[in-house]
C-alpha cells in the first residue's frame, strides 16, 4: 500500500513537496484553503534578486503536481492519530487517512491599517507592497497615475513591539529595493525614496539590487522610521521621519506612499496548531523541534513543517525546505515499514 | 520688531518639498560614486584631520543631498586631502574628487 | 480620503461614558482663559439635560501643571490626586469627570500606574491618611467633560437654536478640531476616536452640520507644552509649534477651530495675534483671524446662548465674523457691558 | 648668372608672399603677447639671459632640438632623422637660398619670396664652381628634406616604423598644414626641375629636367608648377597657427624663456602659453600615459589637454583632474613640456579665498619626544601599518633611537592638497609640520612614504636636517653594517614609485638592497620608464575601475620576467597592487625586516 501524505497549504512550500513526495512514490494530497494554488506567489508579478516572474516560477512548481489531489476551499477541521495513521476530517465533511502530515501553512502579510499612523485605508495615496505588486501584475486594484515622487517605508509590521511583531520579515527590504527599481523603470523622472531602519540585504545578488538602485535609478535611501503620515490639501501624502544619519526631522509630500508590510504568522495558525498540537512560539510562528538541524520537524510523531509557517523565508529557501522534508517524511516512512 | 523677548525658533527640518539640493546634484554629476554611499561612516573612521576636528565626509553628503550646505561644508572645513577616505571606502567612492568639486563650487557660488 | 477607513477606526475606539451622576472637577486655567464654558457646562447638562453634577469647593488643582514642568515629584502629585478621589469617594460618586485634559491625563496615568505598581498605591493611600485622613475609591470610570458633552451631542441638537452651517450658502462650516495631547496620544484607548483619528470633536463638530478637515500637521500640539511656555527663554518653540499647524491648516481655509483642552485655545486663539505682529501674517478669510473656541462654547452657540454670556469676549480672535456667518444675532454694544 | 625677369615679379608669388606677412605679422603678435604677458621680474631675467654668455648655449639648445632633433635621435633613430631632416634641411635650403641672393642678385635682398622662388626669377649665364656647388647643396638638402618627408608620409600610415603605438588624430589645421607640407618639397623638385633648362640646376633638378624634357618639352607647365608651390607654401603658412606645426617657431621662444629661468605660474601665463604651442602633437606622451592602457582615455593624454588648452575648451578641465601626475609623459616629452604643472595650476585657478580652512591647526601642539632621527608615517603609511613596524624592526635592530612623530595621527605632509590645487592651505599644513621638526631637534627626518619625501624634500625649509626615505636609510644601514640580510631564494622586481624615481631620483637603492635580499629580476618597463600603480593621489577624478586597470597594465609590466615576489616603496603603490597581484606584494622595508641575520 503506497502511503497517503496529507499537505496542508498549497503554496510553494506545498506544491514543492508534493512533487518530491511523488517522486519518491508516495501519495500527497494537497489542503488549500483558498481557491487557487500558489499562495501569496500567486498574486506576485517579479521576484527579487532579478526580477524573475513569478508566473514562470509558479508554473515550475504546479505543472509537475498536476495530477496530485488537491482539495481547494477546504480547511482541516480535526485530525486524530490513530495507530500509524491519522484520522483527518476536512471541511465539507471530507475525511483523509494519511500516514503522515506537512505543515506548509505559510504566512500572512500584516495588516497595514493596524498601523494606524500610517493612513493606509484612509488616504488614497497610500497602498502596500501587495497592493503595488498586484498593480504590476495586472494594472488593477490601485490607481497609479504618473507619480512624481514616491516613497517606501520598510518594516511596516516588522521589528516593532508596539504592534507586537519584533522579528525582522526579511524579504521586504529586498522586495522594497526591488519595487522602487520597478517603479523608476515605469516613471524614470519620478524621485524614490525608500525610508528604512536597516537595510538588510543578506542574500546573494541582493547587494547589486541595492547598488543598482542606488546608482542607476537614483533611489533615495533615508535611514529613518516614517512616524506619521497625513494628507495635504492637493490630496498629496505627507509623510514625516528622522534622517537619522543627518539627525534632522524630515518632511516630504507624495503622490504615492507604499508600506512593505511584514510576515507575520498564518491567521489560520492558530486553530490549526490547536487541531495538531503543535508549538507557537511568542512571534505566533510554528516552533520547530531544533531550528537549527531539524527545521523541517514538528517535534510531534508523523508531522512535518516547510516553508514560511516557521518564521519569514524566501522562496528559494521555502523550497529548500520543502524537499528537505519531503525526504523527513520519506526516511521517516520507510523506518516505519522497516518496523 | 520684537517685544516679546522671544520669537520664531528656526527650524531643523529637512523639508524635502522646498528643499534645494542643487549643489548636490552638481556634484553628482561630476562624481555619480557618491550616490552609492552607504553610510557606513569608515571615511570618518579613517579621517586624519578627524583626530583634529569635527569632519565627517558621510554627513556632509547626506546634508548636502537634504541642500543644507552650509551645514555640510562646515564639516568639511579642515580636510586635508590626503585621500585615506577615498582608499578605505567600500564603495570605491572617489570621496576626495567629491571634496575637490564642492571646495571648486564653493569658490563659484 | 477614504471615511470608511476612518470610520473603522472609530468604530473601534469607543469608550464608555456613564449616563449619569458624575464627580465634576474644574481646572485651573479655564477659569482665567475662558471663564464663562465650566459655567456654560454645568448649565447645559445640569439645568437643561437635568442630569446630575456635583461640584465641590474643595477640590483643588491636580498638580499637573506643576508635575509637568518638574516642580513637584510623582508622589507629591498622587497624593494630591488621591485627595481628589477622596473627595469624590465621600461625596458618593464614582464616576469622575474633569474640565481639564491635563488632569485626565494625570488620573489616567496614574490609575494605570498603581494598577502596575500597587505598592505605589499602597504608599501613596499611606501618604494621604498621614496628611488628611482620607481614604478614597479608585473612580469606576474617568471620563473628560468633553466626551459627556459628545454623548450629549445629538440632544444638544435636538435642542439646538443654531449649526454650524453658513447661513448664506448652505455650506457646512469648516471645522478644525483640535484636541488636547493628553486626552488620548497617552492611552488610545481611552479617548474617543483613539490617537489617530480622535472622534470626541469631530463627534460634536459634524453632528451640529460642521464639516472636519483633516490637515498634515493635527496631530501637532498646540504649542503650549508646559516648559515651552512657561520658561520665556523657550516660548519662541511654543510660538513656533502653533505656528507650523496654522501654515498647515491655512490652505484648507478653516472657518473656527474646536478644542476640548485648557491650554489648546488659549494659545491658538492667543499666539495668531502674536504671528502677526511677528511675521505681519494673518490667518482666516479676509486675515481676520480664525476664531478658536471651547467645545462648551461651541455647544452653548448651538444651544441659542447669547455669545457675551459665553465668555466670547474674552477672545483675542474676533468671533463676530463666525456669528454672522452663522446668523446668531447678538448685541454689538453688549460686548463688553459688565 | 642674372635675372631674367623684368621687375622681379610673378603673379605666383603672391601666395606665399602674403602666407609669408602673415605668419611673420601672427608670430610677432603673437611674441608680444607672450612677453607682455611675463612679469617685470621674468622680463628682467629674459633680458639678462639674452645678453650673458649664457646665450651661446641657448642658441645650440635651439639648433639641437628644433633643427637636428637629437632628443627624438636618442629615442629611435629614424623618427629623429625624420624630424632632423624636414627641419634641418629645410633650414638649409632657406639659408642656403639666402647666400645664393646675396651672391647673385644682391640688389634683390629683402624681397621676401625672392629667395624661395630664386631658380623662376634667374638664368645661368655661364657655368662657375661655385655655382654648381651651391646648385648641389641644394639639391642635396631638397633630396636629405624629400626623405624625410617620405618616411613622414609612412609614418602616417604605420607609426610602429617609428617606435610609436599610437599617434595623435589630426585636425582640420592640422591636415592642411600636414598635407600642404607632404606636397611642398615634390612641388619645389618638380618646379626647380621644369626651369632647370634656364636656371641651371644639379644632380637632382638637372636629371629630371631631361627625363621631362624626353616627353614633355612644352615650357607652359612651368607656371602651373611654380604656382602650385607657392600655393601650398601659402596654404602651410596659413594654416600653421592652426596646426600642430605652430610648435616650429614657439619652440624657439620656449627654449629662450626656460633657459632664462622662467617657469609657469599660471597654466595659461607667457610661458604657460609658450608651452602650450610648443607641442608638436607628437604623440609620444599617448605611449607615456598610464591612463592611456584603456585606449579610449588616449585622450585624456597631454597633448589632447594641450590642444584643449590652445582651443580654450572648458573640457581640459576634466583632463587637469583626470592626470596621475606620474610625470612619465614629462619624462618622454620632446619638447620636455611640464604639463603637469601646468594641469595642477589649472587646479590650482578653481581654488578661491573660500577654500576649506583648518582651523585646528593652532591647536594641534608641535612637541614630540627629542631624537636624532624622527619618523613621520604620514597619512598613507598609517593604512599600511606593516610597513611602519618593519622599519621600526630594523630601526630596533640597528640600535638607531627614533621618535615617532604622528603616532597620535598626522598633520598631512601638504602635497595631495598641493596636488589638488590648493597650495595656501597646503603651506599651513608645511609651516605646522616644520615647527614640529624643528622642535623635535632631530638631525634627520625618516619617511616611508615617496609623496611625503618628495614633497618634504622640496617645500620644507629644514635646515641642518636630512631628510631621507627608507630606501636610502635601509641601504644605508645595510652598507654600515649595522644589519645584514640572509640572501634568500626568491626572486624580486622593484616598481619604482613616480615620486620615488622619476620624482626624487632614487633608483639604485632599492635596487641595491634587493640584491642583497635576493635575486633582482628586471621589469620591461623600469626606473624612469615606471608605470604609475594607479593608486595616485595626483588623479582627482579617476575612478575605481579606470584606476584598476592602470594597475593591471603595471603589473604586466612588472611580471614580465616571472619574479616571484613584487616589491615596492610606497604605501599607496603597495595598497594598489596588493588586492590585484595575484603574486605576493611587499614593501621593501618587509623585505629587510623579514629577511634580516
Amino acid at each position: 500500500m503506497t502511503d497517503r501524505v496529507l499537505i496542508i497549504g498549497g503554496g510553494p512550500a506545498g506544491l514543492e513537496a508534493a512533487n518530491q513526495l511523488n517522486l519518491l512514490g508516495y501519495k500527497p494530497v494537497i489542503v488549500e484553503k483558498d481557491d487557487t494554488l500558489g499562495g501569496h506567489l500567486a498574486k506576485w508579478d517579479r521576484l527579487f534578486p532579478e526580477g524573475e516572474s513569478a508566473e514562470t516560477v509558479l508554473y515550475k512548481l504546479i505543472k509537475p503536481v498536476e495530477h496530485t489531489p488537491v482539495y481547494l476551499n477546504t480547511i482541516v477541521e480535526q485530525a486524530d492519530k490513530e495507530g500509524n495513521h491519522f484520522r483527518v476530517k476536512l471541511s465539507g465533511g471530507k475525511e483523509e487517512i494519511v500516514s503522515a502530515i506537512l505543515v506548509c501553512a505559510g504566512f500572512s502579510l500584516f495588516p497595514a491599517e493596524k498601523k494606524e499612523e500610517y493612513g493606509y485605508g484612509i488616504y488614497n495615496g497610500v497602498i502596500t507592497s501587495s497592493d503595488l505588486e498586484k498593480w504590476f501584475k495586472t494594472g488593477k486594484g490601485v490607481n497609479i497615475n504618473n507619480p512624481s515622487k514616491v516613497g517606501f517605508v520598510h518594516c511596516v509590521g516588522s521589528r516593532d513591539e508596539k504592534i507586537c511583531n519584533r522579528q525582522c520579515s526579511k524579504v521586504c527590504c529586498v522586495t522594497a529595493v526591488k519595487q522602487a527599481c520597478e517603479i523608476k523603470e515605469k516613471f524614470p523622472d519620478s524621485e524614490v525614496f525608500c525610508f528604512y531602519m536597516d537595510l538588510r540585504m543578506f542574500g546573494r545578488k541582493y547587494e547589486d539590487l541595492y547598488l543598482k538602485a542606488q546608482n542607476k535609478y537614483r533611489v533615495r535611501f533615508i535611514r529613518g522610521r516614517v512616524s506619521e503620515v497625513s494628507e495635504d490639501f492637493t490630496g498629496k501624502v505627507v509623510i514625516k521621519a528622522e534622517d537619522t544619519l543627518s539627525s534632522k526631522p524630515l518632511k516630504v509630500s507624495l503622490d504615492l506612499l507604499v508600506l512593505m508590510t511584514g510576515m507575520i504568522s498564518n491567521s489560520s495558525i492558530e486553530e490549526l496548531s490547536g487541531i495538531l498540537s503543535l508549538n507557537r512560539a511568542e512571534d505566533g510562528f510554528i516552533e520547530p523541534a531544533d531550528t537549527i538541524t531539524k527545521m523541517y520537524d514538528s517535534g510531534k510523531e508523523g508531522i512535518f513543517l516547510a516553508g514560511a509557517v516557521t518564521g519569514p523565508k524566501t522562496i528559494p529557501e521555502t523550497l529548500s525546505e520543502a524537499r528537505a522534508s519531503a525526504l523527513a517524511i520519506h526516511n521517516y516512512l520507510s523506518n516505519k515499514a522497516i518496523q | 520688531m520684537n517685544r516679546f523677548g522671544y520669537r520664531l525658533s528656526p527650524s531643523s527640518q529637512i523639508d524635502l518639498d522646498v528643499s534645494d539640493n542643487s549643489l548636490f546634484r552638481q556634484i553628482l554629476a561630476g562624481e555619480p560614486g557618491i550616490s552609492t554611499c552607504i553610510s557606513c561612516g569608515s571615511c570618518v573612521a579613517s579621517c586624519s584631520a578627524g583626530v583634529f576636528d569635527k569632519i565627517s565626509f558621510r554627513k556632509a553628503l547626506h546634508l548636502l543631498e537634504a541642500g543644507m550646505d552650509t551645514e555640510a561644508v562646515a564639516l568639511l572645513e579642515g580636510c586635508m586631502m590626503c585621500g585615506k577616505c577615498t582608499l578605505v571606502c567600500p564603495r570605491g567612492i572617489n570621496t576626495r574628487h567629491a571634496i575637490v568639486l564642492i571646495k571648486r563650487k564653493l569658490n563659484k557660488g | 480620503m477614504i471615511v470608511e477607513g476612518k470610520k473603522k477606526i472609530w468604530s473601534e475606539y469607543q469608550k464608555d461614558i456613564p449616563d449619569d451622576h458624575y464627580f465634576y472637577v474644574r481646572s485651573c486655567i479655564r477659569q482665567n482663559f475662558f471663564p464663562a464654558s465650566e459655567k456654560v457646562f454645568l448649565d447645559i447638562v445640569r439645568d437643561r439635560l437635568g442630569l446630575d453634577f456635583f461640584e465641590t469647593p474643595h477640590h483643588t488643582t491636580c498638580g499637573g501643571i506643576a508635575y509637568h514642568s518638574d516642580s513637584i515629584p510623582q508622589e507629591t502629585l498622587m497624593t494630591i490626586v488621591a485627595r481628589q478621589f477622596a473627595l469624590m469617594t465621600e461625596a458618593g460618586y464614582e464616576n469622575y469627570v474633569c474640565s481639564c485634559i491635563t488632569s485626565f491625563g494625570i488620573y489616567n496615568e496614574i490609575i494605570n500606574t498603581w494598577f502596575h505598581y500597587p505598592e505605589l498605591e499602597a504608599k501613596i493611600r499611606e501618604l494621604l491618611w498621614e496628611a488628611s485622613k482620607r481614604e478614597f475609591k479608585i473612580p469606576k470610570s474617568v471620563v473628560h467633560a468633553s466626551d459627556v458633552i459628545y454623548k450629549l451631542r445629538n440632544k444638544i441638537l435636538e435642542n439646538g437654536k443654531y449649526r454650524l452651517v453658513n447661513k448664506n450658502t448652505g455650506e457646512p462650516l469648516r471645522v478644525v478640531e483640535h484636541i488636547g495631547c493628553h486626552y488620548s496620544k497617552m492611552f488610545p484607548s481611552k479617548g474617543v476616536g483613539g490617537a489617530e483619528y480622535p472622534y470626541v470633536l469631530t463627534g460634536m463638530a459634524e453632528a451640529w452640520g460642521g464639516t472636519v478637515i483633516d490637515y498634515p500637521e493635527r496631530r501637532h500640539c498646540c504649542g503650549f507644552g508646559f516648559r515651552q511656555y512657561l520658561v520665556q527663554a523657550n516660548r519662541g518653540y511654543s510660538l513656533s509649534n502653533t505656528h507650523k499647524k496654522f501654515e498647515s491648516m491655512a490652505p484648507f481655509k478653516p472657518d473656527m477651530i474646536i478644542t476640548n483642552c485648557p491650554g489648546c485655545p488659549y494659545f491658538l486663539d492667543r499666539w495668531q495675534y502674536v504671528i502677526e505682529e511677528l511675521e505681519g501674517k494673518t490667518y482666516g478669510a479676509d486675515s481676520k483671524g480664525i476664531p478658536v473656541f471651547t467645545y462648551e462654547e461651541v455647544a452653548g452657540l448651538v444651544l441659542g446662548y447669547d455669545p457675551w454670556d459665553l465668555g466670547l469676549q474674552m477672545h483675542q480672535t474676533a468671533v463676530e465674523p463666525l456669528l454672522d456667518k452663522i446668523g446668531i444675532t447678538y448685541n454689538k454694544e453688549d460686548k463688553y457691558k459688565i | 648668372m642674372r635675372e631674367r625677369i623684368v621687375f622681379a615679379f610673378d603673379p605666383f608669388v603672391i601666395p606665399f608672399t602674403l602666407g609669408m606677412v602673415f605668419i611673420i605679422l601672427y608670430l610677432s603678435v603673437g611674441g608680444f603677447k607672450i612677453i607682455a604677458k611675463l612679469s617685470a621680474e621674468e622680463k628682467m631675467k629674459l633680458l639678462k639671459h639674452t645678453f650673458s654668455f649664457a646665450i651661446f648655449k641657448t642658441l645650440w639648445d635651439i639648433i639641437a632640438d628644433c633643427l637636428l632633433h637629437i632628443k627624438i635621435f636618442k629615442r629611435n633613430i629614424r623618427l629623429g632623422y625624420m624630424h632632423a631632416s624636414i627641419a634641418f634641411g629645410w633650414f638649409m635650403l632657406i639659408f642656403i637660398g639666402h647666400i645664393e641672393v646675396m651672391l647673385y642678385t644682391p640688389q634683390r635682398m629683402g624681397v621676401l619670396y625672392y629667395p624661395v622662388f630664386f631658380r623662376y626669377f634667374v638664368m645661368k649665364t655661364h657655368e662657375t664652381l661655385r655655382g654648381d656647388f651651391f646648385f648641389f647643396l641644394m639639391d642635396l638638402f631638397l633630396l636629405i628634406v624629400l626623405s624625410g618627408v617620405g618616411i613622414a608620409i609612412y609614418k602616417r600610415f604605420r607609426s610602429a616604423i617609428v617606435g610609436m603605438k599610437r599617434t595623435t588624430k589630426l585636425r582640420t589645421g592640422d591636415k592642411i598644414a600636414l598635407y600642404s607640407l607632404w606636397l611642398i618639397f615634390p612641388l619645389r623638385l618638380f618646379a626647380e626641375s621644369f626651369t632647370a633648362g634656364i636656371s641651371g640646376g644639379s644632380f637632382l633638378t638637372i636629371s629630371i629636367n631631361r627625363v621631362f624634357n624626353t616627353f614633355a618639352t612644352n615650357e607652359s607647365l612651368i607656371q602651373p608648377v611654380w604656382w602650385a608651390y607657392s600655393l601650398t607654401l601659402g596654404a602651410f603658412l596659413f594654416a600653421l597657427p592652426f596646426s600642430r606645426y605652430m610648435h616650429i617657431p614657439t619652440e624657439i621662444f620656449l627654449i629662450w624663456m626656460r633657459n632664462s629661468g622662467i617657469r609657469a605660474t599660471s597654466s595659461r601665463d607667457g610661458y604657460a602659453e609658450s608651452e602650450i604651442y610648443s607641442c608638436s602633437s607628437c604623440g609620444i606622451c599617448i605611449d607615456a600615459c598610464p591612463m592611456a592602457v584603456k585606449s579610449e582615455n588616449s585622450k585624456l593624454t597631454s597633448v589632447y589637454y594641450l590642444r584643449l588648452m590652445r582651443r580654450r575648451l572648458p573640457e581640459s578641465m576634466n583632463h587637469a583632474d583626470k592626470c596621475l601626475m606620474c610625470g612619465r609623459c614629462v619624462e618622454m616629452c620632446p619638447v620636455e613640456i611640464d604639463s603637469c604643472k601646468l594641469k595642477v595650476l589649472k587646479r590650482e585657478e578653481e581654488i578661491s579665498e573660500k577654500r576649506l580652512r583648518m582651523a585646528y591647526l593652532s591647536e594641534v601642539h608641535t612637541n614630540v619626544n627629542k631624537s636624532d632621527v624622527l619618523y613621520y608615517a604620514g597619512c598613507m603609511t598609517h593604512l599600511t601599518p606593516v610597513i611602519y613596524n618593519s622599519l621600526f624592526k630594523i630601526l630596533q635592530k640597528s640600535g638607531i633611537l627614533f621618535s615617532f612623530m604622528d603616532k597620535d595621527g598626522s598633520i598631512c605632509c601638504g602635497r595631495p592638497l598641493m596636488l589638488s590645487g590648493d597650495t595656501y592651505s597646503a603651506k599651513e599644513l608645511i609651516e605646522k609640520n616644520r615647527q614640529t621638526i624643528i622642535n623635535s631637534g632631530a638631525k634627520t627626518l625618516l619617511l616611508s612614504c615617496p609623496i611625503c619625501y618628495k614633497v618634504f624634500k622640496e617645500e620644507y625649509d629644514l635646515p641642518g636636517i636630512e631628510v631621507v626615505h627608507h630606501t636610502e636609510y635601509i641601504n644605508r644601514l645595510l652598507n654600515e653594517g649595522k644589519i645584514a640580510l640572509n640572501k634568500s631564494g626568491k626572486s624580486f622586481v622593484f616598481h619604482d614609485p613616480c615620486d620615488l624615481g622619476r620624482g626624487s631620483g632614487i633608483f639604485e637603492q632599492p635596487r641595491e638592497i634587493l640584491m642583497k635580499a635576493g635575486e633582482l629580476r628586471f621589469a620591461s618597463e623600469e626606473r624612469g620608464k615606471s608605470h604609475c600603480c594607479g593608486g595616485s593621489l595626483g588623479s582627482l577624478s579617476l575612478d575605481k575601475e579606470e584606476r584598476n586597470g592602470i594597475t593591471k597594465a603595471a603589473l604586466a609590466t612588472l611580471f614580465e620576467n616571472n619574479p616571484d615576489e613584487l616589491v615596492t616603496a610606497c604605501p599607496l603603490c603597495y595598497k594598489s597592487f596588493k588586492n590585484i597581484n595575484g603574486k605576493p606584494t611587499a614593501d621593501i622595508a618587509q623585505i629587510v625586516a623579514e629577511q634580516m641575520v
